[in-house]
């Protein structure tokens, strides 16, 4: 069953690998012209004909795009990523498809020259759509890695939003803008590396303590496991976007930016900017509900199989591993400011412009743009919690009681132990199935409920429909299966045939070669 | 000297903040009462059960993990800073500078983010509802929130609270975009504090609940810092709207003593003001059904959307 | 002053705007008649703004027409109509309610765009009010096309009419008479409708609950 | 007389003597087609109970509303089940196994029910064999689809209501199906009835359920006047209607509050409380006692009504107040939204159930006991029974709000046309003598057998059944009760079909069964 599944990816990612490659190659093809140099200098001083420099930009979204994971090339990423080894998987999602945006970064913003205001449009909506659909797609994963794989493509929408907001500034020479954009959007990427590896680790130990993945299967697992639900734990609050931790900071940024997008003159980007930035909110707060239900359906309530029974903590190792990369997105959350200043370089040579250097003092704010328009101390903020909460448990614990007693649980006096009556990870995500669903995945139900006396079960029967693989991959597959069933007949040719048909494509190239030039 | 100064103000608005809200909780079920023909329940009520649930023991459940226990303290914590951030009788004061409105909003949702997983971890299906039916409405409220500090934030110039309590007395304007703003906040706020239309605070029935659900299990202690750190919550949502709406009144950072007594009565007035106008809605209102919330809010989020587009658009001109 | 009466007026034609996004939101027909004498009590209070600021007294009878016509006597008049016919308990949407305000806001943004460029060089009061008032047109319209019920339609009809007084008195100078031809004229359209509601009744009685069904929650 | 009474009083081995309506004693293959042909729609099920060695069905002729009571004789301990053709029987055949111990033979659901192993013994009205009370696993039933999970909600609730366990399964928010488990306030009922004297027993169907406490004393009082063959003064008859009115009308007042404060729309739950204390204040006033329990007693009433001014007042009032509260409900959109299409319940099931009271006639099942079988003062009284054909909430809360128009109209009619004259004719004496007392006179009927009665009677919630079989000297020897609820909570489970998890407080609530009514 697992093996096929594997097998089915693997085929899959084959497939889409190829394709992206193919699409990169067309890209520098047409980057290094007819002078045929592939030095980044000499592409860098060329000179691009507008139209082409477009078409590189989308052979680049679909070839970087369909390497980091963009919605609707991501198919193969939910496949092949949960498939691999955890630590591999953690390398996947956290650092391979990073370098795709680096080669999106590098050819776009670097190499492709001015870009025009359009490509701005183009990213930040397959942006958007990327990060909402990645995300409504995790909520309803069973199985706990593909939810992670499925919450990087939402990931990746949110770095490209950036990515499209930095190319709307940068068209427009809106270079500070275009700066912050950039910057933050390379800093997100950088966190989402360290959380998405630290999640994967925690599935992984989830995996290697228990050896079930779905998460319907898991539960109470905080008791068995609790170092790595500590550590998972915090994993779900960096990416969910909450303060103090590093998501959030990268994530303000880019809202930081989107505030800046009235000064653009173009129309379409007037509409589309508070547009992406409506989904880039709905992302992170759908990515909230997404880690609430990861987290408290796999490590809280009570355990839904003999396996989450018996589960117990990996080694001491693996959990070290999981607590310097905590560390690391701590750091980055309370004192971003030498992290962004580290990336003003890089913004310098893309946009040729800077976020203003970020001081030490007052607070250790960081300031996107002014310190008049907004600011955020995350060590403040960060200071502030934990005096809070250490005042009030001091004053709770001298002042009150401090007896506790252990009771069953209250439950509405019928405290029955049996693991079916606790949510499930499928009932916690159906009212956004519900609200989203219709929109999204088709979902259509069916219900028998026997009449009251008759004892057969009733029955509840749920269709959800991946309208991306419906709509682009099937009519592919169909059209593919169509053309390979009419070459089919070249198998049974005679030799002087084949050499006929090889000597044709050559003259045909041979053609195309000369035209060219 | 004035570093001092400045945090001693910082210090009496928090303080402030925590003494008020459960007062203001005693309010609202008083004018409640009232407007339902009861005597309701003295003002000071709150309070007593506060004083009352601290002092007994606190029940845990068997399986009740860590989590649970460190929550509400989490959970208070967090509200209460974010409360302690907007600026209630006086505007720029010295740590505001800490977390703009979109921080605030985060803030709230760790809040959030904890009650749902405690509202999870003992295990009970109302438990789950709990935790279900909030993070379904907060995927629609938080952005719809940080729509409206969008549309805010393009009328002022900042995300900073101070800022823009600042800049709206001093161009007092009256704008769509910020009518629209003001209505969405409105929905937004009756969403996250369990009033009304979309959860009831005085219910009994546990399959309707969403914000008592989630806390159906805690008791003692833990049930008294979460309530009042709901409390805060309310606090915090009115004040937050006055800061924005109706800012007059607010004492500057630089006042006086007087200044600052003057800010307090106005603000103090305005919590009074805009519970009673809340506690008024809800009495000539129903409870909506669970999948009729998300277009309420919905809703929100669209006014929120408009806003901004209205103001992208006029800035053409 | 300048400032503030043409931020006045924007804001009463954006209430507009609101009062009508509250329409598209309604799914009772009673909720939908009180969200439509609103929509006409804001429409009053923005001609008879209007009257002030452009010290048109002529206008202020407009307003009173808005007043007393449409945001007290047809209401009031459908209400009856409305519970005789006994349909008051149906739910009334044709798509999802989410969509169709979806739609809303993409006819406001639409709006936008045509109005604001278009009526570039009019005086800055006209400017954005016809924008807004386009808007309670195209949204008047939408309520008409998504409804089903011929209540629903009317009152969807009978706010555009608002957006189109909106309009006429946002461009200064609109004779009364066309005014209270306008009014006239929807009332006799409003009296004819009645009498066609009558008569149509009996395809009320004919509403497949089925079609309810569809509405009721737990159907995915 | 239908053709199905006619058949089964040709069929029967035996007729006892029972008022007003037969008692036939028939064999298992009558005892079978009498089930099947209730199974069929032509006859509804209106009772079911057992004493020992014999199982005894009440059944209600659809055309005139009259009843019929089938005995069949269980020497071995079993007999061919009801419940197996006609699900609404199963509740009551469980109860029976549990009581009893009598087995219905071929019964789908053999699951205790009333029994929850907390006794410490099984049948206590039967073999009497010890058991553990140790409270075994209930198994619930199945739900099959994608994850579920279960809600156990109850028996403790937070509010101020009856205990009950309801267990839903669910998707989210979506009912898969939904199964009550009752029986946490059984009282003994039966036991408490058996060989006891008459006022006690009157004093036990009193506090069957106590909301309908008019009623169940009404209808214990007519099936012992049946029994002992004694009359009742006009002016008790007139009485006993205008407490049981006053008694529906306190009550749906509060149930339309109440269900309105389900949707957290606390005002009208206000204004209705407000109604509602006033009835019975005025009931107080008048009779002594605010809910006029053990007002009503086999021969008449106890207390007499001295001034109706003070009922006079109260439906003035409530005739000037309570018009404003519908209007406030019906103009009320999002409490509209709530209650229009929530928790439908098709007039199918509602027939096949014969489920009475305004959930009946909610669904289109027109059946009043008031009309028909029907009893004194009504026939002379003018008035008609509500009827709506939704089965939603909103169709119950208006079939609720016809009948608080009814009642007070009932109410004055009978003020101004109460008979003047005593309220009791003293019951020992004419049994003593075995004379009957009647309103005309004395007349001489001698009795020297055990005899039987059986009334039903229209409480607030639906028909209230009583039956009772008498000694010479008025003691009570058995007795059975039935209440409208036990028809009605099996529908519960039906009518959340369609809606959330959310929407069952006012399903219920719309419902407003009885516990206690129910668990006996």
């Amino acid at each position: 069953m697992r093996d096929a599944e594997n097998r089915r990816a693997g085929y899959v990612y084959l497939l889409m690998a190829s394709f992206g490659t193919l699409m990169l190659l067309l890209a520098f093809g047409l980057l290094a012209g007819p002078d045929g140099d592939y030095a980044f200098s000499a592409i860098r001083t060329a000179e691009h004909v507008p139209w082409l420099a477009g078409l590189v930009l989308v052979l680049m979204l679909l070839g970087a795009g369909s390497k980091a994971g963009l919605v609707p090339l991501h198919v193969w990423l939910p496949l092949a990523h949960p498939a691999a080894p955890s630590h591999v998987s953690a390398l996947m999602s956290g650092v391979m498809t990073k370098v795709a945006v680096y080669g999106f970064i590098r050819v776009v913003f670097d190499l492709a020259g001015e870009p025009a205001w359009w490509w701005a449009v183009l990213v930040l909506i397959l942006g958007a759509g990327s990060a909402v659909l990645g995300v409504l797609h995790a909520v309803l994963q069973r199985d706990l890695k593909r939810l992670l794989a499925y919450s990087t493509v939402e990931n990746i929408g949110i770095i490209f939003i950036g990515l499209g907001l930095g190319l709307a500034f940068k068209t427009n020479n809106m270079a500070g803008a275009a700066a912050l954009a950039v910057t933050a959007s390379i800093f997100h990427a950088f966190n989402h590396s360290l959380f998405k590896s630290l999640l994967f680790f925690g599935a992984g130990n989830v995996l290697t303590g228990s050896g079930e993945r779905d998460i319907e299967k898991l539960g109470g697992l905080v008791h068995r496991m609790p170092e790595t639900a500590y550590l998972f734990l915090g994993g779900c609050l960096a990416i969910s976007a909450l303060p103090p931790l590093n998501g959030f900071v990268s994530e303000w940024l880019i809202l930081q930016a989107i505030l800046l997008s009235p000064d653009l003159p173009q129309w379409a980007l007037r509409f589309l900017v508070p547009a992406s930035g409506a989904m880039l909110a709905l992302a992170a707060a759908l990515a909230a509900a997404c880690f609430v239900r990861a987290f408290g359906i796999t490590f809280l309530s009570r355990p839904r199989s003999p396996a989450a029974e018996t589960a117990h903590e990996v080694s001491r190792w693996q959990i070290r591993a999981m607590y310097s990369l905590l560390v690391v997105c701590l750091i980055a959350g309370v004192f971003p400011g030498p992290f962004l200043d580290a990336l003003s370089p890089v913004s310098q040579m893309l946009v040729a412009g800077a976020m203003p250097k970020q001081p030490i003092l007052p607070h250790l704010s960081i300031i996107p743009i002014s310190e008049s328009r907004s600011s955020y101390s995350g060590f403040l903020v960060f200071f502030f919690i934990m005096m809070a909460s250490w005042a009030a448990i001091r004053v709770i614990h001298n002042f009150a009681s401090r007896a506790v007693r252990r009771a069953p649980p209250w439950d509405c006096g019928f405290p029955d132990a049996s693991p079916v009556t606790q949510y499930t990870a499928d009932s916690f995500a159906q009212p956004i199935r519900r609200v989203f669903g219709p929109i999204a995945f088709r979902a259509k139900i069916s219900q028998t409920m026997p009449q009251p006396g008759d004892l057969a079960p009733a029955r509840l029967t749920l269709s959800l429909r991946d309208l991306i693989w419906e709509l682009i991959y099937t009519p592919i597959e169909s059209a593919v299966l169509f053309a390979a069933e009419r070459l089919n007949i070249l198998q049974f040719l005679t030799i002087r045939s084949y050499l006929s048909l090889v000597f044709a494509a050559l003259v045909l190239l041979l053609v195309l070669v000369a035209t060219w030039a | 000297m004035g570093l001092i100064l400045a945090i001693l103000v910082q210090g009496i608005q928090m303080v402030l903040v925590l003494a008020l809200a459960p007062g203001l909780i005693g309010f609202t079920r008083k004018v409640k009462a009232r407007l339902l023909r009861r005597q309701g329940p003295s003002i000071l009520q709150p309070y007593r059960d506060l004083l009352r649930l601290v002092r007994k023991e606190a029940v845990l459940a068997d399986n009740a993990s860590w989590l649970f226990r460190n929550a509400p303290y989490l959970i208070f914590a967090t509200t209460w800073v974010a409360a302690a951030l907007v600026p209630t009788f006086a505007a720029g004061l010295h740590f505001s500078w800490a977390a703009d409105l979109i921080a605030i909003t985060a803030l709230l949702g760790s809040a959030r983010f904890f009650l749902a997983l405690a509202g999870m971890d003992i295990g009970t299906s109302f438990g789950g509802i709990g935790s279900s039916r909030e993070m379904l409405f907060a995927t629609l409220a938080e952005p719809a929130m940080i729509m409206i500090v969008f549309t805010v934030a393009l009328v002022a110039g900042s995300t900073q609270l101070s800022t823009v309590a600042e800049f709206m007395v001093d161009h007092s304007t009256l704008r769509v975009s910020l009518g629209l703003a003001l209505i969405g906040l409105i929905i937004v706020a009756l969403t996250e504090n369990a009033r009304v239309p979309v959860d009831n605070p005085a219910t009994h029935l546990e399959l309707t609940m969403v914000h008592e659900a989630m806390i159906l299990e805690y008791s003692g202690r833990h049930l008294a810092v979460i309530e009042l750190a709901a409390a805060l919550k309310l606090l915090l949502y009115i004040s937050l709207i006055a800061c924005i709406f109706a800012p007059w009144g607010m004492a500057r950072q630089d006042d006086g003593v007087l200044g600052m007594l003057v800010g307090v009565v106005t603000w103090v007035g305005k919590l009074a003001i805009g519970s009673f106008l809340m506690v008024l809605f809800e009495t000539a209102i129903a409870k909506m059904r669970v999948f009729r919330v998300p277009e309420f809010v919905g809703g929100a989020l669209m006014l929120g959307l408009l806003g901004t587009l209205l103001l992208f658009v006029s800035r053409s001109f | 002053m300048e400032r503030f009466s043409l931020d006045a007026a924007h804001l009463l034609a954006g209430g507009m705007v609101l009062v009508s996004f509250m329409m598209l939101y309604q799914n009772r027909i009673l909720g939908l008649l009180n969200v439509f004498a609103a929509h006409a009590v804001v429409l009053s209070l923005s001609v008879a703004w209007q009257a002030y600021v452009q010290s048109a007294p002529h206008l202020f009878v407009t307003a009173a027409i808005a007043l007393i016509l449409k945001a007290i006597i047809i209401p009031v008049a459908l209400h009856h109509m409305v519970l005789r016919l006994g349909v008051h308990r149906d739910i009334e949407t044709v798509g999802g309610i989410g969509p169709t305000m979806l739609m809303g806001i993409g006819l406001v943004a639409l709006s936008m765009v045509v109005m604001l460029p278009a009526a570039a060089e009019a005086d800055p009061i006209a400017r954005e009010d016809l924008a807004l008032a386009l808007s309670v047109i195209l949204l008047g319209l939408l309520i008409m096309v998504t409804r089903q019920n011929a209540i629903s339609q009317i009152v969807g009809f009978m706010s555009l009419e608002n957006g189109l007084v909106l309009a006429a008195t946002g461009a200064r100078g609109m004779p009364l008479v066309v005014e209270i031809s306008v009014a006239f004229s929807v009332l006799v359209a409003f009296i004819v409708i009645g009498v066609f509601l009558f008569r149509i009744r009996e395809r009320f009685d004919t509403i497949d609950t089925q079609a309810l069904d569809d509405f009721r929650e737990g159907r995915e | 007389m239908s053709t199905l009474r006619t058949a089964l009083l040709n069929a029967a081995l035996t007729i006892e003597e029972q008022k007003p309506w037969p008692r036939i004693t028939v064999d298992a293959d009558t005892w079978r087609q009498a089930t099947l042909a209730i199974a069929a729609g032509n006859a509804t099920l209106s009772g079911l109970w057992a004493e020992p060695g014999a199982m005894h069905m009440a059944v209600l002729d659809d055309e005139d509303g009259a009843l019929m009571v089938l005995t069949l004789a269980t020497p071995d301990g079993c007999f061919p089940s009801v419940g197996l053709t006609h699900p609404p029987a199963q509740r009551l055949e469980r109860s029976i196994v549990d009581l009893h111990g009598l087995i219905p033979e071929g019964t789908p659901d053999d699951r205790r029910w009333l029994d929850h192993d907390r006794w410490g013994v099984r049948a206590p009205l039967g073999t009497g064999a010890s058991a553990p009370a140790d409270g075994a696993p209930y198994p619930f039933l199945k739900a099959e689809g994608p994850p579920l999970h279960q809600i156990a909600v109850g028996p403790v609730h937070a509010g101020i209501i009856e205990p009950g366990h309801f267990r839903f399964s669910a998707n989210g928010e979506i009912v898969v199906r939904l199964e009550e488990r009752l029986g946490y306030v059984h009282k003994g009922i039966e036991r408490l009835l058996t060989n006891t004297t008459l006022d006690a027993a009157a004093k036990v169907v009193a506090r069957v359920s106590g909301d309908s406490t008019v009623a169940y004393s009404f209808a214990f009082a007519r099936a012992a006047e049946a029994a002992l063959g004694v009359g009742v003064p006009q002016r008790a008859i007139w009485l006993r209607a205008l407490m049981a009115e006053l008694e529906r009308l306190a009550n749906h007042l509060g149930d339309i509050g109440a269900i309105c404060n389900d949707a957290a729309f606390a005002l009208m739950l206000a204004h209705c409380g407000i109604l509602r204390e006033e009835v019975l204040r005025a009931c107080k006033t008048a009779f002594g006692h605010r809910l006029m329990m053990d007002r009503i007693i086999p021969g008449g009433v106890i207390s007499d009504l001295d001034d109706p001014a003070p009922i006079k007042a109260l439906t003035t009032r409530i005739r000037q107040r309570f018009p404003r509260f519908v209007e406030l409900y019906d103009n009320t959109a999002s409490l509209q939204n709530r209650t229009v299409s929530t928790g439908h319940l098709s007039p199918e099931l509602a027939r096949r159930f014969g489920v009475g009271g305004p959930i009946g006639r909610a669904s289109g099942r027109a059946f009043d006991a008031r009309k028909a079988p029907g009893y004194p003062p009504y026939g002379d009284l003018d008035f008609k029974a509500a009827k709506r054909e939704d089965g939603d909430v909103n169709a119950r809360i208006w079939v609720r709000i016809d009948e608080v128009y009814e009642s007070l109209e009932l109410i004055e009619q009978i003020i101004d046309r109460l008979p003047t004259g005593p309220i009791a004719y003293p019951l020992a004496p004419a049994l003593r003598e075995r004379r009957v007392p009647q309103a005309g006179g004395l007349a001489h009927e001698p009795r020297d057998s055990a005899s039987e009665g059986l009334a039903m009677i229209e409480g607030f919630r639906g028909d209230v059944l009583v039956w009772l079989r008498t000694d010479e000297t008025g003691g009570v020897l058995r007795g059975a009760v039935r209440d409208p609820s036990v028809f009605q909570w099996p529908l519960l489970e039906a009518a959340i079909e369609g809606n959330i998890v959310a929407d069952f407080p006012l399903c219920n609530k719309s419902f407003n069964c009885s516990y206690s009514g129910h668990d006996l």
